[in-house]
């Protein structure tokens, strides 16, 4: 009976063994047939460029759609994308974009400026429902169409000239312009299809299935099986399609950091979406090849309830920061490479260079925590810190915890929620401390400072100031890009006075490469357009 | 029969409406909403969207919408996953979530109730504790741990199997291991008991007095009694196991409905939650009246009551 | 024997914490995860926080948790059960199918509203669990009952006059105690691990407090690079696993009417 | 001709609290188609000796000693050879009906069940003979019965069930622990009648436990009283009704309703109990309780044979002095 039961044992083994990477990637056949296969984080919530949000979205979006402007794969250029050219009136309201003469869809037909036209009609559609309609608000009249108080959308001001060009008419100029237009919710949509397939508002995303969706970037879906895997092929009507030289890409939709490390360990992916804190050390160490750590447009932070005693008294909130070893918590903590902040705004954007300084000095801290009549923290009523649910999260909030309680002797108490409610209890200025973070949708420090507007619908801080409201009024029209930029950093300094938000380190992208993947730069907003990658087998 | 069938379904749906209705007002207390995000919409685009789902309308008025819809079969839209219809979403992950379930229910049966007999036939010996050591392995190890320790060892190390993926059938024997382990050592425990206790019983003496072979007391006496708490536990245990374990189905990336329903749990997909409950609760009321029937086919004096209701 | 290691084991979480050279919280930025040595016995975290102290107090939490929520799903899933079982009939069918329907409601809404509605306390985590964890108790104690309850004996019983709450309670839930300890010892570890991912939640224990489950739910992220950040929780929880079961065997036999009446012949 | 004899049998249990003797010492002979009755209070070790007969001990236990039935050793039987003549060639009918009966089987599948089990008839034959059995012994539906559950029927009825399961594949050797004890009386009549009758139609041997002596003075042929694990008596049922030798049974039978004193002013009852498990007395066990007690019956026990068919404990019997005094 028990020699039986053993042979089975052993039957089953050999099964096991015998079937083995049945279906597991074979990188190096991947890398020879130019199919790229990565991780994309959690599963998109769909591909109808006005109805997701969210960076899984974005990279695969981006790879089935083009907008009028293409993206720099090294720098933050701006390159051509449907539009081969473009023309800005003096005024800096009009921009005339010229078409790529072969611009077009998957199936065949043209890409035409009434594409625009359609696409972004249905943006500002209010029935729509799309979330970042607010996008076209800097349109003439986008606003006003959203908000139904103008009915005719052909005084919007977006019109076709000609098969060949388009004219965009703004309410302001704005300066950043160029760079939404990069963003995927102003990319164009193919009118044909999406009429066929129940016209614009329908609701069951028919379109957008595999087989039905018509896209007009260099690469079209192929096969979408939700939280499995998601594929796109290379799209061969595409304009620019010589330029092309990856065949598929497979997006996978891994919810789990370590799965994903584990599945790149194994060999089944060239690029994760993310790298877990605990693993960034013994990759450096012993994977240097893989690890890639590179700058990124955000910033980490703790915002503050200025509303509430005592963090009301100013002193307190810049205690608070100075009494934040920012360098050790990048340096013992995060270690991927992170910079100790000395603003919001993080560095790189164009020429603007933040000047403010937050340093460490827990002597002046204790100094200014006295001053507001809590020395060496004593009368300090216990504060709580809030922090949505996650491990790398409370880790750094138990630190933090340490570190006044080390430098100020005030005593604060742990608070973690569930993502939604923390968002909730966030927007209702149900907390005291909160952590943040915040990236930036493009190239321009107005995506950072605008935060702190009064009565800013992502402002939890209940902290304004009329001159900073002011300031950034002013920025918005003003076209001087020094004149611009000095009017950040003045913002910039006030915000750094006054303390409702206690910047902490900005954030670096890391993850893992691996080394056949050629035509990936570092780049400031994470984005690696896929027409410019491609898989280089290694030397034998 | 045919009687206590009829009346157990009826339960089942009341049990059903009752489950919709109690979600669908809970879920609409839970702070969030499905479009509350990091950065904040432009307060017309927030009131847009809501009058878009519908969720401006007065709750009451949302839930007799709901119910009229689900009358025919329509789960509604989700509201996060803008694609797709609630119906096509479980459809696209619940083959896979019965597949890995029923694996993996299997893989618990086997083992669980093997390694129970085998414990409980040699009460005391080393078999016995050899087997609870291992039923107590077992549940000393949740998915959580599991999962990752299986895959260190037979995926990164020893690279038998795909550390991940629901394909081959090679990539299906972790998750099962991983699901079906923790009920295995239940259904072991058990199993067991149940052995243990019914041995004692003057009946199995007496069936050993017949001449009887221990397999055939066994089999024939003692299983017989010995299986009521286990079916007990099987009824929720394999609605547990058949409506998608989110923990698994992450660990190896399996495209379940485990994952969906806590996707949505988390954020605030209320046509999603209320669909997959509304599956979930079909399932748990289903075999919940399996093992209702399968205890009753086993234990005449429970058939007696037909006329009443199962006791 | 088993009682003494659990006795031992909830010693330590009692006392060890005062005379821990580290207390639970205390960090080191600079020092990090380190492996067990003479300092630090079990090792330190990735915030260079002393192992053996933070087992030590989530071994409170974790006792505390295991057994008042096991306790909790153990009176309602008895009672709930037990009468079930015992009335029968109508009764029967609509306790059980309130079960089933609290079986199906989505819990992590639920306990997401708890933490909404009432706060953070611990009580509130016992009752969160037991909550949940009283339902295959409840079917499991019921089918029990209503296979004992016919038996010769409570018809007896019954012709005694004896009322029903004591039929049930004294006479029918002893002869059941074997399913119903076997499934306790069950519930235990299962407990400790659900205050886990409930913590995760919101509800319940607070960083920079420590439980074992949520030593064990961080330890496995860094399960290769810093293994006895996971073993050492895990074993602490393996060593309670097993006392509890053997406790559990030595409890049934102990009350087990059958057991002594084989003695006599 | 014999069909079992029994030689210096001892069954102990090894307990938490140690070492239990239950039979020390037994030593006796059934003769084919005879009737043993075994009595003796609860504690006697009747029981024990009842299940060690058909292998039927928990492994907590020990036996020693011979029991040979047909030719052989029982006590040297593997699971095998016990499995073989169990339910065939020796049977058992159990004290209890109810918990001896398997409550979720029907009736006529556990009846039937040895038959099968050791080839002695198809599924028909067997209903038949279930059936015919069952006729018998009064069952007015015996079709109707062998589709019931355990619990669907009266006493009466599943004791005849337990009698019938054990007696259709016509045993050698019947044993009989207590079979009529949760009757009424009448029930209990007919089916002693009817067990008398069986066993002399059939030749078999039956070895009948009672705590009742008056039961078992009307079944059996021969008397085994027993105490504390011992036997203290034995002998044809008229001889140790006549003359009983023992002090013990002399009590048993005084305390029978039947052999009271009409005028007496109390019922007789034995004096004293039977000591707790493991606690055996000196000397003679029964001494603590014998009204007839002497200082040699502490420290002495002695048996006495008078043949092999009649012997007694008693180390006084011969001169039946404690009588007298």
């Amino acid at each position: 009976m028990q020699k039986n039961s053993l042979k089975w044992i052993l039957v089953l083994v050999s099964m096991l063994v015998s079937c083995q990477g049945g279906s597991q990637n074979d990188l190096a056949q991947l890398t020879r047939d130019q199919i790229y296969a990565v991780g994309n984080g959690s599963e998109i919530s769909g591909l109808d460029p006005h109805r997701v949000t969210g960076v899984p979205e974005d990279h695969v979006i981006s790879t089935l759609f083009e907008g009028l402007i293409g993206e720099d794969p090294k720098g933050l250029g701006l390159l051509p994308g449907v539009a081969q050219s473009w023309r800005i009136s003096k005024d800096g309201k009009v921009y005339t974009f010229e078409f790529q003469s072969n611009a077009k869809w998957s199936n065949g037909d043209a890409v035409v400026p009434e594409d625009f036209v359609f696409a972004w009609k249905r943006l500002l559609t209010r029935d729509l429902g799309a979330e970042y309609a607010y996008l076209l608000f800097h349109l003439k009249n986008g606003r006003a169409f959203y908000d139904g108080s103008l009915k005719d959308f052909a005084q919007v001001g977006v019109k076709a000239l000609s098969p060949q060009s388009l004219e965009v008419t703004l309410e302001h100029p704005t300066p950043f312009f160029l760079e939404i237009l990069k963003f995927y919710p102003t990319y164009p949509l193919h009118r044909g299809s999406i009429e066929s397939f129940g016209g614009p508002l329908a609701r069951d995303g028919k379109w957008t299935q595999p087989g039905n969706l018509v896209s007009n970037g260099p690469f079209q879906l192929a096969q979408w099986d939700l939280n499995k895997v998601l594929v796109a092929k290379a799209n061969p009507h595409y304009w620019d399609a010589s330029m092309v030289r990856l065949k598929e890409i497979r997006f996978y939709p891994i919810d789990s950091r370590q799965t994903e490390e584990r599945m790149f360990r194994s060999g089944a992916l060239h690029k994760t979406e993310s790298l877990p804190l605990h693993k960034v050390e013994a990759y450096r160490s012993e994977n240097s090849t893989y690890l890639r750590i590179e700058p990124y447009l955000g910033i980490f932070y703790y915002m503050l309830n200025t509303a509430q005693k005592p963090l009301n008294d100013k002193r307190v909130r810049q205690a608070l920061s100075l009494a934040f070893d920012r360098k050790g918590f990048v340096e013992h903590l995060l270690k991927a490479g992170q910079k100790p902040a000395d603003s919001f705004t993080p560095p790189g954007i164009g020429r603007y260079v933040p000047k403010t300084q937050l340093p460490y000095d827990v002597d002046r801290a204790r100094q200014l925590l006295a001053e507001a009549g809590y020395p060496g923290g004593k009368g300090f009523p216990s504060i709580e810190l809030l922090y949505n649910s996650g491990e790398e999260h409370r880790t750094m909030s138990e630190a933090v915890q340490q570190m006044w309680l080390k430098n100020l002797g005030i005593r604060v108490e742990l608070v973690n929620q569930d993502w939604k409610v923390y968002l909730a209890s966030r927007k209702q200025g149900k907390y005291t401390i909160a952590r943040a973070s915040w990236i930036g949708d493009y190239m321009d420090p107005g995506t950072f400072l605008e935060l702190f507007v009064k009565d800013g619908g992502n402002n939890f801080t209940g902290w304004s100031n009329p001159r900073y409201s002011q300031w950034l009024k002013e920025t918005e029209v003003e076209m001087k890009e020094e004149r611009r930029n000095a009017l950040f950093e003045k913002m910039e300094a006030l915000l750094m006075d006054e303390v409702p938000v206690i910047p902490v380190y900005y954030y670096t992208r890391a993850y893992l490469l691996r080394p056949e993947v050629q035509g990936h730069d570092p780049q400031l907003l994470d984005r690696h357009p896929a027409k410019y990658l491609w898989l280089k087998p290694p030397a034998p | 029969m045919i009687q206590w069938a009829i009346r157990r379904v009826l339960q089942g749906v009341l049990v059903l409406g009752f489950v919709i209705s109690l979600t669908f007002f809970l879920i609409r207390l839970a702070p969030g909403g499905p479009f509350d995000r990091d950065r904040n919409l432009p307060a017309e685009v927030q009131e847009k969207l809501l009058e878009t789902y519908h969720l401006d309308q007065p709750v009451f008025q949302q839930y007799t919408n709901y119910l009229g819809r689900i009358l025919h079969g329509d789960l509604g839209p989700s509201f996060i996953r803008s694609d797709r219809s609630v119906n096509q979403l479980i459809e696209a992950g619940v083959w896979i979530t019965f597949e890995l379930g029923v694996y993996a229910l299997f893989y618990a049966m086997v083992i669980g109730l093997t390694l129970g007999i085998w414990a409980g036939t040699h009460e005391g010996t080393w078999q016995d504790r050899l087997a609870m050591g291992m039923s107590l392995l077992g549940m000393g190890l949740p998915s959580f741990l599991l999962g990752p320790l299986l895959v260190w060892i037979f995926g990164m190390k020893l690279g038998w199997v795909p550390v991940s993926g629901w394909d081959s059938p090679a990539s299906k024997i972790l998750p099962v291991i991983t699901l079906g382990s923790v009920y295995a050592s239940y259904l072991a425990r058990l199993m067991r008991t149940g052995i243990v206790e019914t041995q004692r019983e003057d009946y199995i003496r007496t069936a050993r007095a017949k001449g009887l072979s221990e397999g055939a007391i066994l089999i024939g006496h003692t299983l017989r009694t010995a299986l009521i708490p286990v079916m007990n536990f099987l009824g929720p245990a394999a609605a547990a196991l058949l409506s998608g374990s989110f923990v698994v189905e992450t660990l190896f990336q399996i495209p379940g409905l485990g994952r969906f329903y806590v996707q949505a749990a988390f954020n605030r997909d209320y046509t999603m939650i209320l669909g997959t409950t509304v599956f979930l609760s079909v399932l748990v009321v289903t075999f919940n009246m399996l093992s209702d029937f399968l205890q009753m086919a086993m234990n005449p004096r429970i058939r007696l009551q037909e006329g009443g209701d199962l006791s | 024997m088993s009682l003494w290691t659990l006795f031992a084991l909830m010693l330590l979480a009692g006392i060890g914490p005062l005379f821990a050279t580290h207390t639970f919280d205390q960090q080191s930025l600079n020092l990090g995860a380190t492996p067990p040595s003479w300092e630090h016995w079990m090792g330190t975290d990735t915030l260079g926080r002393d192992l053996l102290a933070r087992i030590l107090v989530g071994a409170r939490i974790s006792f505390l948790v295991g057994f008042a929520a096991t306790f909790v799903s153990l009176v309602i899933g008895v009672i709930w059960g037990g009468l079930a079982g015992y009335c029968g009939g109508k009764i029967d069918s609509l306790m059980m199918r309130i079960a089933d329907a609290l079986y199906a409601l989505p819990f992590i809404i639920f306990i997401i509203l708890l933490t909404v509605v009432f706060g953070r306390h611990l009580l509130l985590l016992f009752l969160a669990i037991g909550a949940v964890e009283w339902l295959t108790m409840a079917r499991v104690v019921r089918g029990q009952v209503a296979q004992v309850r016919q038996a010769e004996f409570v018809l007896n019983l019954k012709g005694f006059g004896f009322s029903h709450f004591r039929i049930l309670f004294l006479h029918i839930l002893p002869n059941i105690l074997g399913p119903i300890v076997a499934y306790t010892t069950l519930t235990i570890p299962s407990v400790m691990l659900l205050e886990a991912f409930l913590s995760y939640l919101g509800l319940g224990v607070q960083a920079p407090m420590s439980s074992w489950g949520s030593l064990m739910a961080s330890g496995v992220e860094g399960m290769e690079e810093y293994p006895w950040l996971l073993w050492f929780p895990a074993l602490g929880l393996g060593l309670t696993l097993m006392s509890l079961h053997f406790l559990g065997e030595g409890l049934r036999d102990y009350l087990d009417p059958k057991k002594k009446q084989e003695l006599l012949l | 001709m014999k069909r079992l004899e029994v030689r210096g049998l001892q069954i102990g249990f090894q307990t938490d609290q140690g070492w239990i003797p239950a039979v020390r010492d037994l030593s006796f002979d059934l003769g084919v188609g005879e009737i043993l009755g075994i009595a003796g209070e609860s504690g006697s070790g009747k029981s024990a000796l009842a299940l060690a007969l058909m292998g039927l001990l928990p492994s907590n236990t020990q036996v020693r000693g011979k029991v040979l039935f047909q030719g052989g050793d029982l006590l040297q039987n593997n699971a095998e050879s016990w499995r073989k003549i169990r339910g065939s060639k020796m049977a058992m009918i159990f004290q209890d009906p109810m918990s001896s009966l398997h409550p979720y089987l029907r009736i006529g599948d556990q009846i039937i069940e040895p038959l099968l089990i050791h080839g002695l008839a198809n599924p028909k034959q067997a209903r038949e003979q279930a059936l015919a059995c069952l006729a018998e012994m009064g069952i007015s539906d015996p079709k109707t019965m062998l589709q019931q559950y355990p619990h669907e029927c009266s006493g009466g009825m599943r004791q005849r069930a337990v009698i019938a399961m054990a007696v259709l594949a016509k045993p050698d050797l019947l044993i009989a622990d207590e079979p009529t004890t949760a009757l009424d009386v009448t029930t209990q009549r007919e089916v002693l009648i009817w067990m008398q009758k069986w066993i002399r139609a059939s030749g078999a041997s039956l070895v009948f436990i009672s705590h009742d002596v008056g039961v078992l003075s009307e079944m059996a042929d021969q008397l085994m009283v027993m105490y504390l694990g011992q036997g203290v008596e034995r002998g044809s049922l008229v001889e140790v009704l006549k003359r009983p030798h023992h002090p013990y049974t002399d009590g048993l039978l005084r305390s029978l309703p039947a052999m009271q004193d009409r005028n007496a002013k109390h019922f007789y009852s034995l004096a004293g109990h039977v000591p707790p498990g493991g606690s055996i007395p000196s000397g003679c066990s029964f001494h603590p309780r014998c009204p007839a007690v002497q200082d040699l019956c502490r420290t002495t026990e002695q048996m006495l044979e008078i043949n092999q068919e009649r012997w007694t404990a008693c180390m006084r019997a011969k001169e039946g002095s404690w009588k007298s005094s």
